[in-house]
This record gives structure tokens, C-alpha cells and sequence, in this order.
């Protein structure tokens, strides 16, 4: 989206290209190539040639590369090259594990991205249970998630965020691009606090209500017989 | 998502009788203890068996069916972690507010209205970071569906730094190091009895800020083993004379026997912060 | 040379480009990208569209990045990108490889943090070990840990902090925002099972010195400096 709007923007600066550019463009474009992890901006801007605009360059780069199967994409400010998601089936391969996560470390990892800076006390009142040990540790050894800072409030809690890898991994340009953040936002959800207009109505009496109760029934109950007690634990 | 279109403007007749056009003969629920998340994620379990938008659910049906479940799970003996029963215990006292009309209004504790709003909020909440989670991990991602160069040709260097490590390695290194050294073998007993503060503190982690006069142990006693009961006022009465006494929590008693009401303690200059 | 034969060669296979054969252009290019190793016209072959002549492909892929800072190159029968050879200066391994600190280095820095101002005897207090000579070193060359004064007790022990290159490293905006006990236990790095009286420093600013703490002197600098790099001395 923000990518294809910054490649019409940049018709304009089509313009003439000089021979500097084009040569800047063939070194950024081998910077980038060689790297397995995005590269800065300020790494270009100190290896490219003296005086060229590198945004100008790299979105000229962006251009040319869109229609092929290696597309260059950018994490906040930093450049890669990522092979495009379309071919995905091609390229997959039957080795190629990605990190499977747990249900509780993929919830974590949602609230960490859509509260961030956010405090372990605040992602256990969203999800309501005790974040075990080993969830956060997975994200962080993923290097998805990192200690922010310090909340400056009593008892100066630790605040959790996510990390530029994080966004490289799930292809996101930056933080604004998580999907669905603006209406959540919008929707009150990433507050702490209930909306003003947030209200629940009310029953007048309990008869009314009864009826759309699931009562639980026998078969319920034999499950319950089957199952282990105590659950709750996250992993 | 579901639902910020709805919230605000649906008369709240019609919606309270929406309910009675919901057929009732939903699929038995599938009570497994060992598959939630604690009690929240139960009570989003039972919310969506009512099948309407999460800010138009009935809070009263949703806190009577978590009841019924717990009931009966005791009925069957099988022994509940903490949590749930202190969920029971606070979803039956927001239920007799519920029900009991407005009384006078003899102090500024939530009212049951409030309290459910925050109880759907919560839920809401919780719902829509599982929804961006799905969407999240369904992204295209780097590994699986796109892939960085294979055969990368070197490194970039970070800021000029000889030596790498961030701070995870860091804390980790020090963490470990630390229990290490700390080689005292120390096992916990199991707890027998909670205390009324343990139970405020799961509280808080299941609904949030409990800041008002809430009389949490008339109702939590009623979750307690009749062998434990004894014990179990004694000792949170204990624990929380001692809170009122670092200042950290506010306790009223409106008379003998009655219940006693508990707050956290406000704006008390100087006192020790809790966390 | 061969290669340059080869494209003119292949000039007469210019003609009209078929849908299906950009799509194979565009596949080709991302397998060749994400493999490890070159890959072999064979691997190719299995994944292109049926039908289409992988050679044809591959030469036209590399007629087309022939002036980019990228190149299709052909090892033996293998394919593979690399850097335009004249820009190989531009992407030269730098020179300071980045080497991962070591456990002990680990150690004794996050010792630091935590205890500063410390000495190196309670280091190795700490530690339960003794401290090699070249760990401090390391810890001082990357920049992290300095000499802050020394202590008002016998001997005179010289104390050690840590640096504003430190914080600046690992993202903390002062020492004080180091996690402490119940953060370290909420992201799963310390175990539940730890004795009641087990304590985690308040780091200590490390600007001002402690009240027991003398600042050092050009005179201990010297003094040091003779000590510290190459005499095994210390203390």
C-alpha cells in the first residue's frame, strides 16, 4: 500500500537520471543484494557515492523491482531484498520450518505489537491469566520482542515491544501496518480503560435471560470427568 | 472488530429481546478445563455460545452459565484452580448486583451495570487480539513464504560495534548466573488456603483494577471447601489488616456480620507503592 | 568472455516473450535468490512452468541484470547471483567482524550493570570464579565498562561501571531501567524457584559516585594504565 502510493509519488523525480545515479543505484542495489538482514539507510548513504538523494534511489530501486520475483521491500528504515510472496509455493521447501508458536506466545506476541510499550502486568490483564515462563523467553530468543524501557510510574515496570525483525518476519513496513490497528484503536480496544461509549445493556429481570442459557448437560459432565483439572497453564 | 459498528446504537429493548429469538439448542458446550486459558478465555468460550456481537451479550446469562459450570464441576469433584474460583466468586456477587434493583446507593462502589461493562470490555479485547493474532501469523512470512537471500555475501556491520550482544543476552547471562549461585534447595509447599489478597490479585489480573468497595469473601467463601473456610477467613482477614496497615488497602464493615468491603487504598501520601 | 558470447548468441532469441515465459523469469529469479548453493538448471527445470526452455530463461536473466550491481552468474552448470565484480571494494567484508560476546563477558558486564559500583574481587564473588584478564578487556575495548573510582576501604580496590556507550548498546535510557526481580521472573529468566531473600541490586546511577567511592585520579590512571591491559595485575 504505503509502497505502491510512494512509487506513484515518485513519477515526478523520473526525471533525468545522471550517470552518479545510476552507479549509486548498482551499489545500493549490490549492498542490499548481499545482505541477508535489512540494511540501513545511513549504511547506504555512507558506502554510496557523495551527494545522491539515497531515498530517491531506492524508491527508484523499489520501482524497478516490483513486477520481478525479488522485490525490495523496507522494515521502518532499513532496505532488503525478499523474494516475491507470490511465488511463495515455488520457493517453499519441505525443510523450511518456521517457528511454530504456541497459542498463549502468538496471543502475547499480538498484544506486545498492538499495545507496545506494554508492561507483563498489563498483557496479563488483556489475556487474563499469568503469562507462564517460557513465552516471553520464546519470543525473545526469536528476536521478536525486546525490553523497551521503564514505564514511569510506581514501581517503574519493565515495557515490552516488538523488534525491526519482527516486522521483516510478518512483512510489515513499520508498526502502523499491523493489520486491523486502526479500527482497534478506533474501537477503544487498545486502551486500558472502557470507552465512554462502551455500555452494556442491562436485563430487567432474571426470568428473561434464563432462556439463552446452554444448560450443561450429562454429557458435559462425563467430559468434565475426563478431563485434568487445573488447567490454565499457558505453553 | 466485531461490532464497533453496532455497540452504540442499538436500542437496549430490542436487544434483550433478541435473546429469546436465539435458538437454545446451541451444541452442548465442551467444558475442558485443561484446554482454556484461564478463566476469561472460558468465559469468551461460553460468550460466543450465546452467538451475538461481544458488546451485545448478556453479561447476567454469561456470569450464570460460568456458575452452573463450576457448579457442576465441583459437583463432579474435580478440583478447580484458583483462578476459576475466584472468578465464580466475583461473576456471583456482580450477579446479585445485577439483580438486586438499584439499591440507595449507599457509597460509590461500582454498579453492577459498570461492573459488567467492564467484564464485556475485557472480552471484547481479548477477542479482538486473538482475531490480530490470526491475521498476524497468516501474514506472508520471512521463511515460509518469502525468503531472504540464500547465499548472503556478508554482514553488514551495526554502528561500528566489535562485539555483539543485546540485552536479552545480557539479562539471561545474569539471570542464569544468579540462580546458579543461589544453589539453596527450596521447595514450596502447596498452599492449602488462598487469602482474600492472593484472590484480589487474580482478580486484577483477570478483570483489572479493582478500584472500589467490592465484598469479594462473602462470595469467595461460598467456593471454599467447608473444611477451609475457617482458615481461609482467618488468614485473609490477617493479610489484610496488614495491607490497611502499609496503607495499600482501604477495608469497611457496615456492621456486625455483614460483609466487609474492601478498595485499594487511595491517595495515601508517602505509603509504600505497591507493584 | 563466454558469457558475453553467449548473450550475443543469444540475441536472435529476442523475439516475442510470452506470458508464461515471464512468469518463469520471475521464479527463476527468486529460486535462484533464497538457494543456499547455486542451483542447477535441472533444480529449475522441476519448478518452471512445463514447457518453457530454462536456458533461454536463464540467459535472458542474465542479459538483463548483465549492467545492474547484480549478476546472474553461471558456476559450472550451477546458477547464482553475486555482486557485480567492480563492486566487490563497496561490499568487502569489513574488517571488524562482529564476534559474539562471550558467557563470561556476558557475565561480568551484566555483573556490572547490575552492582556498579564493583570491584573485581566482588566479581569473582559473585561469579564463584575467577575473572580471566582478557574479559574486562574485551568488555573495556567494546566500550562498555570503565573505571569509576575506587573505594574507600584498604587496598583501595578500583571500582567499575558501566558506560553511556553501555546504555546506548542495549537501548536503556538510564541503568535504572534494567529489569529487576519480578520483571527478570515475568519474562521466564528466573525460575519460580529461587530462596525468599534472593535480592536484585537497584543498579546505581552510573554517573555519581557512591558515598564510599573516591573519584579517580590522572595519578590512578597512570598507575592503571600499567596495570591494566598487559600486567595480569590486579587490585
Amino acid at each position: 500500500m504505503s509502497q505502491t502510493d510512494m512509487i506513484d509519488a515518485l513519477d515526478p523525480l523520473d526525471g533525468p537520471v545522471t550517470g552518479l545515479e545510476l552507479e549509486a543505484e548498482r551499489t545500493a542495489e549490490a549492498l542490499v543484494f548481499a545482505a541477508a538482514e535489512p540494511v540501513s539507510e545511513s549504511y547506504l548513504a555512507e558506502r554510496l557515492p557523495r551527494g545522491v538523494d539515497v531515498a530517491r534511489i531506492m524508491w527508484r530501486l523499489v520501482r524497478l523491482y516490483a513486477g520481478r520475483g525479488v522485490n525490495l521491500i523496507r522494515v521502518e528504515d532499513r532496505w532488503a531484498f525478499r523474494t516475491a510472496a507470490d511465488l511463495s509455493f515455488v520457493i517453499r521447501r519441505d525443510d523450511t520450518e518456521v517457528r511454530k508458536l504456541s497459542r498463549a506466545a502468538l496471543e502475547v506476541l499480538a498484544i506486545i505489537a498492538y499495545h507496545q510499550p506494554v508492561t507483563r502486568a498489563e498483557i496479563e490483564e488483556i489475556r487474563g491469566v499469568q503469562t507462564s515462563r517460557g513465552t516471553l523467553d520464546v519470543l525473545m530468543e526469536a528476536g521478536w520482542v525486546r525490553f523497551r524501557g521503564r514505564r514511569r510510574t510506581p514501581g517503574r515496570p519493565v515495557t515490552l515491544g516488538t523488534t525491526p525483525r519482527f516486522l521483516d518476519h510478518f512483512g510489515l513496513e513499520e508498526i502502523r501496518d499491523l493489520p486491523g490497528l486502526e479500527e482497534l484503536k478506533g474501537a477503544g480496544l487498545l486502551s486500558g480503560r472502557i470507552p465512554p461509549d462502551f455500555r452494556i445493556p442491562i436485563p430487567m429481570s432474571a426470568e428473561d435471560l434464563s432462556e439463552d442459557e446452554d444448560p450443561i448437560t450429562q454429557l458435559d459432565l462425563e467430559e468434565l470427568g475426563l478431563l485434568t483439572p487445573g488447567g490454565g497453564e499457558d505453553e | 472488530m466485531a461490532g464497533d459498528t453496532s455497540q452504540s446504537a442499538t436500542p437496549m429493548d430490542r436487544l434483550w429481546q433478541d435473546t429469546d429469538a436465539r435458538g437454545v439448542s446451541e451444541a452442548a458446550l465442551v467444558i475442558d478445563v485443561g484446554g482454556f486459558e484461564g478463566p476469561l478465555d472460558l468465559l469468551l468460550h461460553l460468550a460466543r455460545t450465546q452467538k451475538v456481537d461481544l458488546a451485545r451479550i448478556s453479561v447476567l446469562a454469561l456470569a450464570e452459565q460460568y456458575l452452573q459450570f463450576v457448579d457442576s464441576a465441583r459437583r463432579v469433584r474435580i478440583e478447580l484452580a484458583a483462578d476459576y474460583l475466584v472468578m465464580a466468586a466475583w461473576l456471583a456477587y456482580l450477579k446479585s448486583k445485577l439483580l438486586i434493583p438499584q439499591q440507595v446507593r449507599q457509597d460509590d462502589g461500582p454498579t453492577g451495570e459498570e461492573m459488567a461493562a467492564t467484564l464485556a470490555f475485557r472480552l471484547k479485547r481479548l477477542e479482538a487480539m486473538r482475531e490480530a493474532a490470526t491475521r498476524l501469523i497468516n501474514r506472508n512470512r520471512l521463511g515460509r513464504d518469502v525468503f531472504a537471500r540464500g547465499a548472503p555475501e556478508h554482514i553488514p556491520e551495526r554502528n561500528g560495534q566489535a562485539f555483539e550482544a543485546n540485552l536479552y543476552d545480557l539479562l539471561n547471562a545474569y539471570a542464569n548466573l544468579r540462580q546458579r549461585q543461589a544453589v539453596t534447595q527450596v521447595t514450596i509447599e502447596r498452599r492449602k488456603v488462598w487469602s482474600l489478597v492472593e484472590a484480589r490479585e487474580l482478580l486484577t489480573s483477570m478483570i483489572g483494577e479493582i478500584g472500589d468497595w467490592t465484598a469479594l469473601q462473602h462470595y469467595l467463601l461460598d467456593y471454599m471447601s467447608p473444611t477451609d473456610r475457617v482458615t481461609a477467613t482467618a488468614s485473609a482477614f490477617a493479610a489484610s489488616l496488614e495491607l490497611v496497615r502499609e496503607g495499600r488497602l482501604e477495608m469497611r464493615q457496615d456492621g456486625a456480620f455483614q460483609p466487609l468491603y474492601m478498595r485499594r487504598a487511595t491517595g495515601r501520601p508517602g505509603g509504600p507503592v505497591s507493584e
